[in-house]
C-alpha cells in the first residue's frame, strides 16, 4: 500500500525572522494529507511557526554530476582574503588599518 | 474591527517581533516598507552602472575580474531586494515589470549619488570605498527592521559590502601610495564626490508623517543624521591621513561630542538630483529605455506559453 | 621546474604559441561576455552570465601566468600590452555582441571547441599544463548547460526567438572555422609529444559534436563553408572591432604603463 | 513581462550534515533555467555545496498566513510539469524532456 503513497519533504521555520530549515519527508496521499500529517508529526510542541511541504517530485537540484557547486578554488577576489594588503598599505598611512570597518 | 489587529500588530513590534511575507500587515505598514524597499531596489540596479561603464578598461586583470564580480554583486543585491518588493507589493498589484517601468519612465527614486559621472579610474575606487561605506551604514541599521524578509537579505547584502569596501580601499591606496598624477586623479575624484557623500544619508529628519511611522514600525531604527556622523566618523579621519583634501573649509571634530561640524551642503541640488536632475540620470534611464526595447523578444521568449517544457 | 623545460628549444616555442592562442580566445570572449554586465534580459540571467564572464577571463589569466614562468613577460604586459597585430584571437570572438540569441550562439560553439581542445589538453603528458586544462574543464562544464539550456528556451521560446536563433548560428557557424585555423607550430607539438594531434585537425570532430548538440535543442547545424573564406585572426587577420576592443580594454593601463594599478 | 516568470524557491545545504535552509527564491522561465541560474545566484562564493530549487506553486504550507504565499494569479503552475525534467551534459539535453535526473 505505501509504494503508491508520495514522498513528500517538510521545512518549518523555527522563529519570525528566522528562514525555513528542512524538518524532514513523509509519505502521503495527497498534498491537503501530507499538510495535515506534517503538523502533527512535526509541530506537536510548537517547534515550528509554519511549516512547507512540497512533493519530491517536485524538487531539482544542484549539483547533478561531480562538479562541485561554485569555482575550484574560491575566487579569492570575491572574498576579503583577496585584499588582505590593504591592513599593510593603511599603516603607511599611519592609520590603525581596521579603523573604517569600525 | 481591523483596529484590534492594528493595536495587536504594534504591539507585537514594539515587543521586537518580527513580521513574515505572508503575515497580516496594516496597509501602510506594507505601503511603507515597499517605499523605502523599491528605492533600495532600484538604487542598486542604477548604481551599478557609474563602476559598469569601467569594466572594459579596468586596468590589469586583478582589477577587471574584482570590479565586474563587484557590479555583479550589485546587480545580485537589486535581484533580492526586487524579489522581498514584488512579494510584498502582491496586494497592490504592482510587478517587477512596473518597477522598472517606474524607474525607466523617472516616476521612481533611487539614491542620488548614482546620478553623478564617473569620469575617471579613481572615481572607481572612490565609490567602492565611500559610497559602498556609506550605504554600509544604512543597510547595517536596517538589520534590526522588523520586516523580516528584508532583514534577512540585508545579512548577505552587508557581508558582500564588506567586501566590496576592502576593493575599493585597496584601489584607493595604490593611487594614494602611486604617482604624482595618480594622487592627483584621487583628489580630483573625492572633491567631485564629497557633497554627493553627504547628500546620500538624505536631509536631516523633519519629523514627516512618513519618517515618524517608519520609525514607530521599526522599519527605520535611525535617524539620516545619525548616519551621516557615523560615517564621517570612520571615515573622514581616513581619507585625511591619505594626505587628500576634504572640499569642506568648515569641517571639523568637535572633541566634546566626538561629532564632525560640516558646511551646508546645498540641499536645493539634493532636491534638484533626486526629482531627476543630476548630469547622467536621463542618459542611464535612456541606456535602461533602450536595453528593454532590444531585449523585449527574449522576455517574450521566456513566458511564452507553448515553450513550457 | 618552468613548464616545457623538457621540451626542445621550438617546442618549447611552439608551446608558448599554443597557449597564448588559447589565453587570447578566453581574454577577449571573456571581455565581450562583461559587456552585458547590468543589461542581460532578465536580472537573474544578469548575475549568470557576469560568472561565465570572470570564469573566461580567469582562463584567460592562467594561461598568460603559463607563459610568464616560461618568457617572464608579466600577465598584465601580455594581456593589455599588445596590439591587434599581436593578438591571436579566432575573430568570431572579437565580433561585437550583437543580440542575445548571437552571444548565446556563439558562445555555445565556442565552448565546444575549447571543450575539444581541453579534453586532447588533459591527455597531454605536461603535468602542470594537464592541471590547468582539468580546472578550465570543470568550469566549462556549467558553460554547456547554460548555453544548452538557452538555445533550448529559444528554440522553443516562439517564432521571432526561434528565427533569431537560427540565423546568428548562420553567423557563427560561418566564422568557427577560424577557431581551427591550421598553424606552422602544430606539427611541432604533436612531434614532442605535447599533443596527439594537430588542433586544427578537430574541426571536423567539432561540426559533428555541434551538429548532435543543436538536434537536441531542436535545432538546425548551418552548412559549411568554402575553405577559402576562412578568417585568420589567429595570424593576426583582424577586424577593426579588436582594435575599438583592446583600446577601450587598455585606456587606463596603458596610460602609465610601469604604475601599479 | 517579467512578472509572468515563475517563482521558485531556493533551499541550500552548507555543509555535509546541515539541513537544507531557505536561501531566497529567483524567476524564471521554467525549473532548467531555475537551477541554471540559482547555481550563481546563491554559490559564488561556495556558500552551498548542495542546493534545492522549488517551484513556489508546488508549496503547501500550514497554518494559513494572512496573505496568500500561494500560486501566482496570471500563471497557475501544472502539477504534472513539475515531473523533474532536466538539462544533462550536453549529449542528452532537457530538450527531449523526460530524461531523468535521478
Amino acid at each position: 500500500m505505501a509504494d503508491d503513497l508520495t514522498v513528500f519533504e517538510v521545512f518549518g521555520r523555527e522563529r519570525k525572522g528566522e528562514p525555513h530549515r528542512h524538518a524532514g519527508s513523509l509519505r502521503a496521499a495527497d498534498a491537503q494529507m501530507a499538510v495535515v500529517l506534517a503538523q502533527e508529526l512535526f509541530c506537536r510542541r510548537k517547534e515550528y511557526v509554519q511549516i512547507w511541504v512540497v512533493p519530491r517530485t517536485a524538487i531539482h537540484w544542484a549539483p547533478d554530476g561531480d562538479a562541485p557547486l561554485g569555482p575550484e578554488p574560491q575566487r579569492v577576489y570575491r572574498i576579503g582574503e583577496g585584499y588582505r594588503g590593504t591592513v599593510e598599505k593603511w599603516k603607511r598611512f599611519g592609520g590603525d588599518g581596521d579603523a573604517s570597518r569600525g | 474591527m481591523s483596529d484590534g489587529r492594528l493595536e495587536a500588530f504594534e504591539a507585537r513590534i514594539a515587543r521586537g517581533d518580527l513580521v513574515e511575507a505572508d503575515d497580516w500587515m496594516p496597509e501602510e505598514y506594507r505601503r511603507q516598507c515597499f517605499r523605502l524597499i523599491v528605492t533600495h531596489a532600484n538604487s542598486e540596479l542604477m548604481g551599478a552602472l557609474p563602476e559598469r561603464e569601467w569594466i572594459p578598461r579596468a586596468p590589469g586583470l586583478k582589477r577587471k575580474l574584482s570590479v565586474l564580480s563587484k557590479v555583479q554583486d550589485e546587480i545580485g543585491h537589486a535581484q533580492m531586494i526586487y524579489r522581498v518588493a514584488e512579494d510584498l507589493a502582491r496586494p497592490f498589484g504592482i510587478s517587477r515589470e512596473q518597477m522598472l517601468d517606474d524607474l525607466i519612465e523617472g516616476k521612481a527614486k533611487f539614491h542620488n549619488v548614482f546620478s553623478y559621472p564617473a569620469p575617471t579610474w579613481a572615481d572607481v575606487g572612490v565609490i567602492a570605498w565611500l559610497v559602498d561605506g556609506a550605504a554600509l551604514e544604512t543597510q547595517g541599521a536596517l538589520l534590526r527592521t522588523s520586516y523580516a524578509p528584508y532583514a534577512r537579505i540585508l545579512r548577505r547584502i552587508c557581508a558582500e559590502e564588506a567586501i566590496h569596501l576592502k576593493h575599493g580601499e585597496d584601489i584607493v591606496l595604490t593611487l594614494a601610495s602611486g604617482t604624482r598624477a595618480q594622487r592627483a586623479m584621487l583628489q580630483d575624484a573625492i572633491q567631485r564626490w564629497w557633497q554627493p557623500l553627504l547628500h546620500f544619508f538624505g536631509p536631516p529628519d523633519e519629523l514627516s508623517p512618513n519618517s515618524e511611522r517608519t520609525f514607530r514600525w521599526r522599519i527605520r531604527t535611525r535617524t539620516n543624521e545619525q548616519l551621516r556622523q557615523s560615517f564621517l566618523r570612520k571615515y573622514a579621519p581616513k581619507v585625511l591621513s591619505l594626505g587628500m583634501e576634504i572640499p569642506d573649509p568648515e569641517l571639523r571634530l568637535d572633541p566634546e561630542t566626538g561629532d564632525w561640524h560640516y558646511g551646508d551642503p546645498d540641499w536645493n541640488e539634493f532636491w534638484r538630483v533626486v526629482k531627476g536632475g543630476g548630469a547622467r540620470t536621463e542618459a542611464r534611464l535612456e541606456l535602461r529605455r533602450m536595453t528593454r526595447e532590444q531585449q523585449g523578444w527574449v522576455l517574450a521568449a521566456m513566458a511564452d506559453p507553448t515553450s513550457a517544457a | 621546474m618552468p613548464l616545457g623545460d623538457e621540451l626542445s628549444a621550438e617546442g618549447r616555442a611552439a608551446l608558448g604559441e599554443y597557449l597564448l592562442l588559447m589565453a587570447d580566445d578566453e581574454l577577449v570572449i571573456g571581455h565581450r561576455d562583461s559587456e552585458w554586465c547590468a543589461f542581460a534580459p532578465l536580472i537573474e540571467e544578469d548575475v549568470a552570465f557576469a560568472s561565465i564572464a570572470q570564469d573566461e577571463i580567469s582562463h584567460a589569466a592562467l594561461f598568460y601566468e603559463l607563459i610568464e614562468s616560461m618568457r617572464g613577460l608579466g600577465r598584465d604586459q601580455l594581456a593589455f600590452g599588445r596590439p591587434a597585430s599581436e593578438m591571436r584571437n579566432a575573430t568570431l570572438l572579437e565580433r561585437e555582441n550583437g543580440d542575445w540569441a548571437f552571444t548565446i550562439a556563439r558562445h555555445y560553439l565556442y565552448d565546444l571547441a575549447d571543450e575539444l581542445r581541453l579534453e586532447q589538453l588533459a591527455k597531454c603528458h605536461l603535468p602542470t599544463l594537464r592541471a590547468v586544462a582539468e580546472r578550465i574543464r570543470r568550469e566549462e562544464h556549467y558553460h554547456l548547460e547554460h548555453g544548452a539550456m538557452w538555445l533550448v528556451r529559444l528554440s522553443r521560446g516562439g517564432s521571432e526567438a526561434r528565427s533569431r536563433v537560427q540565423a546568428a548560428l548562420e553567423r557563427v557557424v560561418r566564422e568557427s572555422r577560424g577557431l581551427f585555423q591550421p598553424m606552422a607550430w602544430e606539427q611541432i607539438l604533436v612531434a614532442e609529444g605535447v599533443i596527439a594531434a594537430r588542433p586544427s585537425h578537430l574541426y571536423q570532430e567539432f561540426r559533428e559534436r555541434a551538429g548532435t548538440a543543436l538536434a537536441t535543442c531542436g535545432l538546425r547545424m548551418p552548412p559549411d563553408v568554402p575553405p577559402g573564406e576562412h578568417p585568420r585572426g589567429r595570424t593576426g587577420g583582424h577586424t577593426p572591432e579588436l582594435r575599438e576592443l583592446l583600446q577601450t580594454m587598455g585606456e587606463v593601463w596603458r596610460s602609465d604603463p610601469t604604475a601599479s594599478w
